[in-house]
């Protein structure tokens, strides 16, 4: 464990959501996470949504303290840790598929996907404007106060245009993947695809076994981030 | 070459997972089972247990320390998850208890009909009421090995603890409580503290340390425990490759149970077994006739 | 900034020289006593000893394992050396002594008067009667303290051993004697094969583990001892950065002594003491109030 | 530790020395020493004579044992550790002095120097004919049964060209030594002459002690090869 200071602030109020800026970059890749030590509270897993930022949703105790953190606070952190999205061939075009923070390490392969001067679409679904974090062009909105009204899987699929080479990377709530999953399925690309994936995490590294999935597959160390014929719809039920 | 017979248990080679690492699903047992001579399960109480607050694991340069507090969704849910991989795998499986109470252990052994062996963790040394606060008196060792033994027939190992005055005492007390094979070593009490919150890491506080740091002080054990024990004993502790396996074998150890490693490689039995096979074959040698070999050198 | 009182001493900095680390010519001492806030000796009993043969040390990845028996010239000669010593500098020596029986401890005070304070070696895991032999026996060690506190003013440090169930019952024990501090802890028990020659690497077979290995066994105990003990605690183990120090003084050590750092370099407590004076330049704050400053986080 | 096997053996029997020869490279350089765990008997400190030889002369137990090693026998190592020669500057002239077995590292300096292109004189004194070792032009015997007669102080006074610069390099028995360094003295070029000096070693890595000399230096680690001017003249007496 080592530790970072923040040096930045960015705070979602409405959405609930924080972004820390560090004072170090992580040596990391869009998809991997760290173990973030909230001192006095609780060691939890966070993507990284670009090399020195982590955004984060109030969704119990630890998180909701963050949310109040400031400038000049210190965290523990371990890793990056876990298996990143792999990068899409020249030709590909990459659908990102999130679903509320979802977007966080999608934000960080865009940027990178951007750096490489690939071709992407980014797919936001919320479920109001007040949660919208980015200002990303393809917005869903499921009471549609803002964009397309629906959900993002919705959107996806009124966009993706099938006659040409493409990937998808999809980060969300699990009911969201689970639809994302079956609408890929049903297309025949589960390896075109790749999905971020939570379990419920101790040690981070591949020991503890709480984070095991089917195949026996890590989500610490063989994910987060899996491709889709490396899961099975199981995996969404849990 | 790899075969060895170890408390009545017949392995294809002498590796096995210990206790703890990817040991609560039958999936990632059924993975390891592919190579592993045997699996022991993630240790299990009769009651479902939380287990510590994160931060329950640290990983250091040279070693693990994790105060996961036997976490575990207790008997008989794990019966379930377990009886599942049974149902998969020929690989042996050895299902490790954990227990407040030697009685305890008793009743447990009835959930896991399917068991190859049973493992008792009187060496945890971070859980409040189990683990080696039973494993450090030499009395309750032996009663504990007794209850079990009197209400089954499979092998019991009982599992020890390096943080006693003198390991053979424990080890003898686990053979006259009618143990198969003793296990040797659970992790050594150690902590963390972080200098700039200027608090310990864990959350609570004590943990186990495990990995590289621990081997020496495992081969000691197992050292000693060979010399004066007419049971096997399995190694444990820090062993991450062909060669540890082997310094352990030669040490005195019947079979060996890798943990930490995993964190290194996924293979990391995978790994062993291969590299002992090669390194058997060029000797010409089988693995049971070097099993404390250095003894006759020494 | 750096200063610190410990059992009656007062340092100029917490970080002392471990004893057993170029502790056995004066020359050495004073190199080290430039920057060090004290020395101590290398263990020294009444007769001249031979230690074992070669080899006796041996050093691995993550730690050194010693079985160097307690070579020693014995007290009159190097009472000589060590005198040398006190003429030359004016950084406080302790005079660490063995002994097979408690008495014998009294025997030694007088060979050195000019010790700053002694050490009682009452852990070390590998000499056949000396060491750790006493330091796992509570009566023993409250007996050994006292009967050198009856000889000598001069404040007495007992020196503890990782090898045992409880390190708190000893250290209680300890301070019932009336010692003025403890130093927790000497090398836990430990050993290696050599799988080419299969035999054991040490002529001693097992030996003392020490280095980075050994500090979240040292932390561990330094924590336990400082919330039951009233006299100070002097942490050991692994220690090899400013960090690792900071790490012992905020769970609970006074001073803290290295060893095995020496392997890394010479400049091992250099590099602390400027480490540990540049941290509390940034902070503001002075070394002693740090002591055990990580329980009220805990 | 960790272990080689020795693939070639060259006995000198009348001087008592062998040389064995490795199966791989130590990478190391002159005046190194390894740490050479001879099972069953006792681990000694002997010096590189070649990044994959060393040469044993009989002194007692374990190196009267050694003697006798065959083809294909397996030894324990550890380092090469200690401080090597430090090499001349190019238009410097260099006197290596060895006496009797003392002549291993410089053997190996000899083959370092000439690679370089250096200038280089090896004087070598032994008691009689019977101990030569290689066939270096200048050398010294006690007894006069072959070159010099005398000994190698007296052979090296004789050669030194003191009027262009030089370096000496020095290893041999104790008594040489100091006869050496108080002539290098008398010359006022300490600082120009290196000697490999010897202690008792246990750990060879500089913690035990056991080999620590004059002005608080440990043979092991800021030795074995000393300048001149690191030197007092008790190190050659106790
Ligand atoms: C690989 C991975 C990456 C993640 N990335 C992000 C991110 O970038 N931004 C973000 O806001 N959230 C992320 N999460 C989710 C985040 O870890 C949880 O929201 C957080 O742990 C909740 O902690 P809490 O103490 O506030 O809530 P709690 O009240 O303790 O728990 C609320 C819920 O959070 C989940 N949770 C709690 N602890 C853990 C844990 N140790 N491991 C996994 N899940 C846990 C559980 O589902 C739990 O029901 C990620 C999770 C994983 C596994
Ligand atoms: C840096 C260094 C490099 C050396 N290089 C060579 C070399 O290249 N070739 C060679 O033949 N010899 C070399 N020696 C000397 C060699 O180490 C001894 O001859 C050898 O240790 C004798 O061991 P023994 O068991 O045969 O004899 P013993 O009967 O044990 O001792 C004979 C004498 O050898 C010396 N000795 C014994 N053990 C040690 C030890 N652990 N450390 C240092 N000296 C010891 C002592 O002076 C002793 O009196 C070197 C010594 C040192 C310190
Ligand atoms: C995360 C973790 C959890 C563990 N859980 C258990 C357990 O439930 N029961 C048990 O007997 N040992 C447990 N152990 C100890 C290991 O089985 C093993 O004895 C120890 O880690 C030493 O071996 P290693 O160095 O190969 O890991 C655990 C170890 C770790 C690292
Ligand atoms: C080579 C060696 C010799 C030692 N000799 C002694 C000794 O004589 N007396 C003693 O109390 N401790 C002795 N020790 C133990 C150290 O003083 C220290 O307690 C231990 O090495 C742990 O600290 P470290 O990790 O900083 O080395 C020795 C250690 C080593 C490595
Ligand atoms: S979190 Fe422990 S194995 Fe993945
Ligand atoms: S041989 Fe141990 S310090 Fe040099």
């Amino acid at each position: 464990m080592y530790c970072l200071r923040v040096v930045e602030v960015n705070r979602f109020e409405r959405a609930e959501v924080v972004s820390l800026k560090f004072d170090r970059k992580l040596r990391g890749h869009p998809g991997q996470f760290v173990m973030l030590n909230v001192f006095g509270f609780e060691e939890i897993p966070i993507s990284l949504s670009s090399p020195d930022t982590l955004m984060i949703k109030a969704a119990g105790e630890t998180t909701r303290y963050l949310q109040k953190v400031k400038k000049g606070d210190l965290f523990g952190i371990r890793g990056p840790f876990g298996r990143p999205f792999s990068l899409p061939a020249r030709e590909e075009k990459s659908y990102l598929v999130a679903g509320g923070i979802g977007i966080a390490p999608l934000n960080y392969l865009y940027a990178r996907l951007k750096e490489m001067g690939r071709d992407v679409v980014v797919i936001h679904g919320v479920r109001s404007s007040d949660e919208i974090l980015f200002d990303y062009p393809e917005i869903a909105t499921n009471d549609g106060s803002y964009g397309f009204k629906g959900n993002a899987v919705q959107l996806f699929k009124r966009l993706l245009d099938t006659s040409e080479p493409f990937r998808v990377y999809a980060c969300g709530p699990r009911p969201m993947l689970f639809s994302l999953y079956r609408e890929i399925k049903r297309l025949g690309a589960l390896e075109r695809a790749e999905f971020s994936l939570e379990r419920y995490m101790r040690c981070g590294i591949g020991l503890c076994g709480s984070c095991v999935k089917s195949g026996g597959l890590r989500v610490c160390v063989e994910g987060p981030v899996f491709r889709g014929d490396e899961i099975s719809e199981g995996d969404f039920l849990v | 070459m790899l075969e060895v017979e170890v408390a009545g248990m017949k392995l294809r080679n002498p590796v096995m997972l210990a206790s703890g690492i990817l040991g609560s699903k039958h999936s990632s047992l059924l993975r390891i089972a592919e190579f592993a001579g045997a699996v022991v399960s993630k240790s299990v109480g009769v009651e479902r247990r939380e287990g510590y607050r994160n931060p329950a694991v640290l990983n250091r340069k040279c070693c693990i320390v994790n105060a996961v507090g036997l976490a575990s969704p207790g008997a008989e849910v794990f019966s379930g998850e377990l009886r599942e991989f049974s149902m998969k795998s020929k690989t042996p499986l050895v299902v490790s208890l954990f227990a407040s109470r030697p009685d305890e252990f008793a009743s447990l052994a009835d959930y896991f009909p399917f068991a190859s062996a049973f493992e008792l963790n009187l060496s945890c040394p971070h859980a409040e009421n189990a683990g080696m606060v039973l494993g450090v008196d030499e009395k309750l060792v032996k009663k504990c090995v007794q209850v079990i033994k009197d209400v089954t027939d499979k092998p019991v190992l009982a599992k020890l603890t390096p943080n006693v005055t003198d390991i053979v005492d424990i080890g003898r007390a686990a053979e006259e409580g009618g143990a198969d094979a003793v296990v040797a070593v659970n992790t050594v009490k150690a902590m963390a503290v972080d200098i700039f919150s200027r608090k310990p890491v864990l959350s609570n506080i004590r943990g186990g340390m495990s990995g590289k740091a621990l081997k020496g002080i495992a081969l000691r054990c197992v050292w000693d425990l060979y010399e004066e024990l007419e049971i096997p004993v399995i190694g444990c502790g820090g062993i991450s490759s062909w060669k540890d396996a082997l310094e352990f074998i030669l040490a005195g150890a019947s079979a060996v149970q890798v943990g930490s490693a995993f964190y290194y490689s996924y293979r990391a039995i995978e790994g062993i077994v291969r590299g002992l096979e090669e390194y058997l074959r060029l000797t010409g040698e089988k693995i049971k006739d070097l099993i404390g070999a250095a003894h006759e050198n020494a």
